[in-house]
């Protein structure tokens, strides 16, 4: 993969905790890649499985969940109902052959901006590793039938 | 079964033979299958490290290298050296906490066409297999000729609870695991405070007489709380108190006679293997009162060992620094 | 509208396998009804008609065309233009054409692949593995096939769509209501729905018309119908049974969990739902009985393919469309 | 009641006229992004969305700032405001509030965080001003689909409930009571008091623990306004706001407290001793009927129902046979009780650091280390040895006593926080040694933290005393002698960072200052009050500085050392201000609820049930009869689980529909394939 790729991510934070992670990340000034795009939900609880996928087709090349920590979450346990949804969510995409690397569910707590940050830093590089995925960009129209047809193992992972 | 890979380092085969006849005696009926990494190297337990840490970690992480290349599957790579389980621990943590580093370590690993993914694989030392992986029910079904009466002083030393990079440990100043495991055995545990106390290491080699200390208060103590028999993890530690002892006792003028056995030793003899298998009669300070104080026929004395040859000096002199005519000298040639 | 001169209705099939005409059949003596009060000027499966024909109506000719089908090859997408343009109210027909169904899940693989599986290997006696060439000179002259399409298209995503009709096949009886709903419009008795709704089919979802007996869900393992005995009144998902259902349009009064077996979800999403899966995976992986990682991970594994569980008939309708390989077609 | 949708703001009509204000805070923001640029090209490019004017301006949250929305609302008619500047959750407030000044809902105004989340986190310009475009792009598409929200206003009950009862919780119940309202006080002991009844002196002052303490449990015990409700616990917490339902478990006294008149003779009766682990610290014993302490609030005794012989043999019967009003109950069973309260104060205090797990300080395996609770014990008058200071033989008195400072505290391995009442209990407990034994005195410290009123002074005074103090921190405490002047002492091993050298320092005692720790059912109880804790367990505030009493959760304040280590002054303090919040609360009589929450649309919702389970606030019910859900707004807490599980998307979220996020996450991503914006 070429350095030059510069990935966007879609990140998902709960009002409570990573939101405000990210608060504090700011207040401390600790620095991290300027890839990754915050949309603020209520609770980790609310994040719809839609809203990933929409991430996906519109172009993001990879999404970021974040939420209290289990047992921490503002409203009980709904963070959990987040990590359940992940869970199946990257087990579906698998079938989609996107990596499951390509979403990543994080743990912080409204105290740990340094902690947000550094895994903001990590996702992002791990998804330049992984490189674009551009979905919904090579949509046009080929000949199936002029081109040599290929057997399953060779179809590019 | 359980697999795991073995990294038996420098002191198997040499000093610590006991430790690795033992070792192979007890594995077996424990169920603990060890493949040993095939082409291994020192572990580094070297002064190395002060003088250049990229090399000195390159070492030790073409073993993890191998053993990652040669796991086929097994995570678990076990040390029964306290120093080689430290150092690889050592190498695979900061290889984790610092990728930078692990990156130009691998760089180094590299021009060997080997590589190492930092964390992919789980150091344990041999104790710690036993105890959380094998667990102490296993060891007890074992146990054919409990240690009755036996009083053992649990001695760890300090590379095996310490710094303990993994959280493998119950405390760091006071690990309870090889009570509990000599318990298991059904020994006596001698409450022993100093069971992470230095052993001397290799004071031994740069002042004797610290060392001598270190190891007079560890026997000490053993002796004072009236213990049979010292056990231990580590072969450095078992190497000073036992080969030491004798000196130690010449030079503060005392007469202890406080015998050093491997905790597998112990094992084996639990479980009713032949002293002979488990390597008796190697230790310098007999432990025939052991043997005797379990009612086991003890093998026949080994012949004292031929007295050591004097040091040869040997290699190049030291080469001396550039003085100042030298470096001027240089200075021109450098300038032409 | 003037009752002189009987409106023009016709009926196209893409990529589809039939069954929506058979559903239109079924409807009985509905059918003469839709002779009485139409011209059917076009129809392939029902009587002889050329595409030039059809390029000779004038545009917005036909009051109502049925389009059943997803669009796989140049033809079908040639044809959805064409019906687009001859045609007043254009109604994507059926699942294929509102959103992909079986067909659809050929957009997991590469379309190159799909041709392969389809012409060699145990689907097909072809031993010299011979494939069909788009054009091919004859005697005669120089003839064409259509050629395949990267990925399969819903209607929709090709031309501007009037109504849909979900369903694989729509059921008879709905048929049955739309035709007479037209023929009301066209009587000047009747409204038509707003453009771009769903007709033929409730807004609720399939629970609503399912009498097994519900309460409050968890989901402590999943089984496969042929797994276990399911308890004959109780709602199939709280036995286990990953049945679509709740998140699938009403309309075909819950035929499947009636007979024993889960909803399969081929009515599609229910009103303002963006993607059919998500809808079922949030809501499945919500009342999952589990708290631990690993525990989630084993409930999991006994959920086989889950995205031909959430995407049978909505993949192409969905969001993503397609799997990696057929986006990533062009990448190389 | 509920937030109001007014459909016809439907963005498809485009009638949006969107006013995008971009803030420089000052170069906190324009020292990274180009704000000019961001502004021109907002109203350049995003015209076709609905902006029509865009501005930047050196502080927006200042009144001229202000000023400018307000005026752009009525001038220009804009019925949609986005504020790039800093984090909503400083400044939402003051922007929805200028717009509602200027007559627009409030809620038709986003604030998108250029600051916390761009200029301050970025350092490449280029970067940051096209991540503000994007973020000012996803918020536009967001505002675009924000519907007019009315907040729905809930009444407050002026009855409150006070959960312990240690001198936080009585101070608080007090204040409350003493102006007029009911307070139910609910402790778990047989008696108020707390911590605070167990300690001998207080520093710096140095005057008695129980002498300031029991006037005020009195007071409680006496106060007509306080139920107080000892040996009970909270069990269910139901409702929200000014409308809580609190279930309370009475354990059976096995008394009746109605004839009991506090003579204590059933204690003095009872045979059986037992070992008293919670007021005296293990030091001492009880009976097995009991009041933990002589002036114990209320004067009436429990049944010990685990050490009881009557339990056991079922014989004995000393107390019953010996109660002068026959107030011995012995097959008194636990009452419940569900009170309605409107706020809730949670003072549920600390435990301490248990020295055990420290080994190398020998703690449970030395007899001679202490810790400072057992030390309060022995230099307590009221004490097992009456304010003997002795070793555990019960006679010897220590010639060399080490107190070591930050025992669990301040160390990575334990809890990385201070305890805050370490040091100065030290220096007490120093003080107080020295002046009963003669004894020396080594303090073994990381630090000294005396900082607060006459704190330093009594340090100074300490000093002056003739205390040692070693600057470093305790490698062991061993018994392990390496000379015969060690022989029989407990070694203290320290390098002495001062002198910068190991010392070995011989003593006959040793005290363990351990640090306070969350109680270990902490994180239970905030599950039961719907609150959350620190990664170090302690209760989270709703500002760590602004706000330190009252939590995420409305109605609830947290007051003590709940929140966090503090001494009495600041326990107090806190629990007055608790009180405060509480009783402003009271007199408002009723108060608005953030408008973001769940509602099902009937018609869609097809009964399956799939949400049922999912709200911990019960918010959602099932009607068999018309085989809907139905949830309940003013239990909606609006986390919005149910609108995202919702599998036939029949549940709606205001505030954060999906119709809004969706669009938020189209606006985000337009500028990612090309720096160009599509057309919406």
């Amino acid at each position: 993969m070429t350095n030059s790729f510069e990935p966007t991510i879609i990140g998902f934070t709960c009002n409570w905790c990573s939101y405000r992670a990210a608060d504090l990340a700011g207040t401390a000034r600790i620095k991290y890649p300027p890839n990754v795009r915050l949309i603020r939900l209520m609770c980790s609880g609310r994040l719809d499985p839609t809203f990933v996928f929409k991430a996906l087709a519109n172009g993001a090349d990879g999404v970021m969940i974040t939420g209290c920590h289990p047992g921490e979450c503002h409203y009980i346990e709904q963070n959990y109902k987040a990590l359940r949804r992940f869970q199946l969510m990257r087990r579906t995409l698998q079938g989609f052959g996107i990596e499951p690397a390509r979403i990543r569910l994080v743990w912080a707590s409204a105290a740990e901006g340094a902690r947000f940050a550094s895994e903001v830093s990590s996702f992002i590089e791990e998804v330049r590793a992984l490189g674009p995925l551009h979905w919904g960009k090579n949509d046009n129209v080929s000949s199936a039938l002029t081109e040599a047809p290929i057997k399953k193992e060779e179809v590019p992972a | 079964m359980s697999d795991y890979i073995l990294y038996p380092g420098c002191s198997m085969e040499t000093g610590a033979r006991a430790y690795y006849d033992s070792l192979k005696a007890i594995s077996k009926p424990i169920g603990l299958n060890l493949k040993e990494i095939d082409d291994w190297n020192c572990c580094g337990a070297t002064e190395y490290f002060g003088i250049s840490k990229t090399p000195a970690y390159a070492l030790i992480a073409r073993n993890l290298a191998l053993a990652s290349e040669q796991s086929n599957g097994t995570r678990s790579v076990v040390a029964p050296c306290s120093a080689c389980y430290l150092n690889l621990a050592k190498a695979d943590y900061y290889m984790r906490e610092q990728p930078k580093f692990g990156r130009s370590i691998n760089e180094a690993l590299a021009a060997g066409k080997l590589s190492y993914t930092p964390g992919s694989l789980e150091i344990h030392h041999l104790l710690d297999v036993i105890i959380y992986d094998i667990g102490l029910d296993v060891v007890e079904k074992n146990v054919v000729r409990p240690l009755k009466g036996l009083r053992v002083v649990p001695y760890l030393g300090c590379m095996v609870p310490r710094p303990d990079y993994d959280h493998r440990w119950s405390d760091h100043e006071f690990p309870v695991e090889l009570d509990m495991l000599l318990k298991t055995l059904g020994a006596e545990v001698v409450d022993y405070p100093l069971k992470t106390e230095c052993c001397g290491g290799h004071m031994t080699q740069i002042s004797p007489p610290t060392a001598f200390e270190m190891i007079r208060r560890l026997i000490a103590l053993a002796d004072e709380r009236e213990a049979d028999v010292m056990t231990t993890v580590c072969p450095m530690c078992q190497l000073n108190i036992d080969g030491y002892q004798g000196e130690m006792n010449h030079f503060f003028g005392t007469n202890y006679h406080m015998p050093i056995l491997f905790f597998t030793q112990l094992m084996g003899l639990a479980f009713g293997i032949e002293p002979k298998e488990l390597g008796f009669g190697l230790e310098l300070v007999s432990a025939r009162n052991v043997l005797d104080a379990i009612g086991v026929q003890a093998p026949p004395e080994t012949p004292p060992a031929p007295p050591k040859r004097p040091r040869k000096q040997e290699g190049l002199p030291m080469p001396s620094p550039l003085i100042k005519p030298q470096v001027e000298a240089l200075k021109k040639v450098v300038t032409k | 509208m003037t009752t002189t001169a009987k409106p023009k209705f016709a009926m196209y099939w893409a990529a589809s396998c039939g069954g929506c005409e058979i559903a239109v059949l079924n409807t009985n003596e509905k059918i003469l009804d839709v002779d009485a009060n139409f011209d059917v000027v076009f129809w392939p499966v029902a009587m002889d008609a050329k595409y030039k024909d059809v390029e000779a109506m004038e545009d917005g000719s036909i009051l109502l065309t049925l389009f059943n089908g997803g669009i796989r090859n140049d033809e079908n997408e040639h044809m959805a233009k064409l019906m687009r343009r001859k045609s007043k109210i254009l109604v994507a027909f059926g699942s294929c054409a509102t959103e992909g169904c079986i067909p659809g899940l050929a957009n997991l693989s590469d379309s190159r692949e799909m041709v392969h599986t389809a012409f060699t290997t145990i689907t097909t006696d072809n031993p010299h593995e011979i494939y069909p060439m788009t054009s091919y000179d004859v005697p005669e002259g120089e003839i064409h096939i259509p050629n395949i399409l990267p990925m399969l298209k819903t209607l929709a995503q090709v031309v501007d769509v009037d109504y849909y009709m979900p369903g694989c096949p729509p059921e008879s009886a709905q048929i049955a209501a739309v035709i007479d709903l037209v023929i009301q419009v066209v009587q000047g008795k009747a409204e038509l729905p707003p453009k771009g709704s769903v007709i033929g089919a409730g807004n609720s979802t399939v629970c609503d018309e399912c009498k097994r007996t519900r309460n409050v869900k968890t989901i402590k393992a999943f089984n496969r119908i042929w797994g276990i005995a399911p308890e004959p009144s109780l709602c199939l998902l709280e036995q286990g049974i990953p049945c679509n259902g709740p998140a699938t349009r009403s309309g075909c009064k819950a035929r499947c969990p009636k007979a024993g077996a889960q909803c399969i979800g081929c009515y599609g999403p229910a009103d303002g739902v963006e993607d059919y899966g998500a809808r079922l995976i949030s809501a499945f992986a919500s009342v999952l009985d589990a708290k631990e990682p690993e525990e989630i991970d084993r409930i999991l594994d006994g959920l086989v393919d889950p995205t031909g569980q959430f995407y049978r008939f909505n993949l192409a309708g969905s969001l993503l469309k397609a799997a990696v390989p057929a986006w990533k077609k062009e990448k190389a | 009641m509920t937030a109001n949708l007014i459909e016809n703001t439907s963005p498809a009509d485009g009638r949006e006229r969107i006013g995008v204000y971009v803030c420089h805070c000052g170069t906190n923001i324009a020292g990274v992004v180009d704000v000019v640029q961001v502004a021109d090209w907002a109203a350049k490019q995003l015209k076709h969305r609905g902006v029509v004017i865009a501005r930047e301006y050196k502080f927006m949250c200042s009144s001229l700032g202000q000023e400018l929305i307000e005026k752009d609302i009525k001038e220009l008619g804009l019925n949609r405001v986005i504020v790039a500047a800093c984090s909503p959750h400083l400044h939402e407030k003051t922007f929805r509030t200028a717009c509602a000044n200027a007559g627009l809902n409030p809620f038709l105004c986003e604030m998108v965080s250029i600051r916390e989340q761009v200029s301050w986190v970025h350092t490449d310009k280029a970067a940051a001003t096209a991540k503000a475009k994007a973020m000012i792009s996803g918020g536009v598409e967001r505002v675009r689909h924000q519907v007019p929200l009315e907040p729905m206003t809930v009444p407050i009950d002026p009855t409150t409930l006070v959960v312990g009862g240690g001198i936080a919780g009585i101070q608080s119940a007090l204040e409350i009571a003493d102006a007029g309202f009911h307070v139910y006080l609910v402790e778990r002991e047989p008696s108020i008091g707390g911590h605070m009844a167990q300690f001998d002196k207080t520093f710096p002052t140095l005057d008695c623990s129980a002498c300031i303490l029991t006037p005020k449990m009195f007071s409680v015990g006496s106060h007509p306004n306080i139920t107080l409700l000892t040996w009970s616990e909270v069990e269910k917490v139901e409702g929200y706001v000014g409308n809580f339902t609190v279930t309370i478990r009475k354990k059976a006294r096995k008394i009746d407290e109605e004839l009991c008149t506090g003579c204590g003779i059933c204690q003095e009766k009872c045979p059986k001793k037992v070992i008293d682990n919670v007021y005296e610290a293990g030091l001492g014993y009880r009976k097995a009927v009991y009041t933990p302490f002589p002036q114990a609030i209320p004067n009436r005794p429990v049944v010990d129902v685990d050490n009881c012989t009557y339990y056991e043999k079922g014989t004995c019967k000393a107390c019953e046979i010996f109660c002068p009003t026959k107030a011995i109950v012995f097959d008194q069973q636990d009452k419940i009780l569900n009170v309605k309260v409107g706020n809730i104060i949670l003072a549920t205090g600390y435990e301490l650091f248990d020295a055990r797990r420290m080994p190398n300080y020998g703690y449970g395996r030395l007899p001679n280390v202490f810790t400072s609770l057992e030390i309060e014990r022995l230099t307590n008058a009221a004490g097992p040895t009456n304010g003997n200071i002795v070793l555990r033989d019960g006679k010897t008195t220590p010639k060399a006593v080490g107190i070591i400072h930050c025992v669990g505290s301040r160390d990575k391995n334990f809890n990385n926080y201070c305890s805050v009442i370490c040091c100065m209990q030290s220096l007490k407990f120093a003080h107080i040694i020295h002046e009963r034994t003669g004894a020396t005195i080594y303090n073994f410290y990381i630090d000294i933290r005396a900082a607060f009123k006459d704190y330093d002074e009594f340090y100074q005074r300490v000093l002056e005393e003739g205390t040692l103090f070693v600057r470093g921190k305790v490698a062991e405490v061993s018994d392990v002698p390496r000379t015969e002047s060690e022989k029989g002492k407990l070694i203290i091993q320290v390098e002495d960072t001062l002198v910068g050298k190991q010392r070995r320092i011989p003593v006959d005692m040793v005290v363990l200052s351990a640090g306070l720790e969350p109680r270990k059912d902490t994180r239970e109880v905030a599950k039961t009050f719907g609150i959350s804790c620190s990664v170090n367990g302690w209760f989270i505030e709703k500002h760590p500085k602004l706000d330190p009493i009252a939590t995420m959760t409305e109605g609830i304040f947290i007051a003590g050392c709940a929140q966090g280590p503090k001494d009495i002054p600041a326990s107090v303090a806190q629990g007055a201000a608790a009180a405060a919040r509480v009783l402003s609360r009271i007199e408002q009589k009723q108060m608005a609820l953030e408008p973001v929450r769940a509602s099902v649309i009937e018609e869609k919702c097809s009964g399956c049930r799939i949400c049922n389970g999912l709200c911990p606030f019960n918010a959602i019910t099932f009607h068999e009869d018309r085989m809907v859900t139905e949830i309940n707004p003013a239990l909606c807490q609006g986390c919005g689980t149910c609108v995202a599980a919702c599998p036939a998307g029949a549940i709606t979220g205001t505030g954060f529909s999906n119709d809004q996020i969706m669009a938020q996450i189209e606006g985000l991503l337009m500028l990612n394939v090309d720096q160009e914006p599509v057309a919406a």
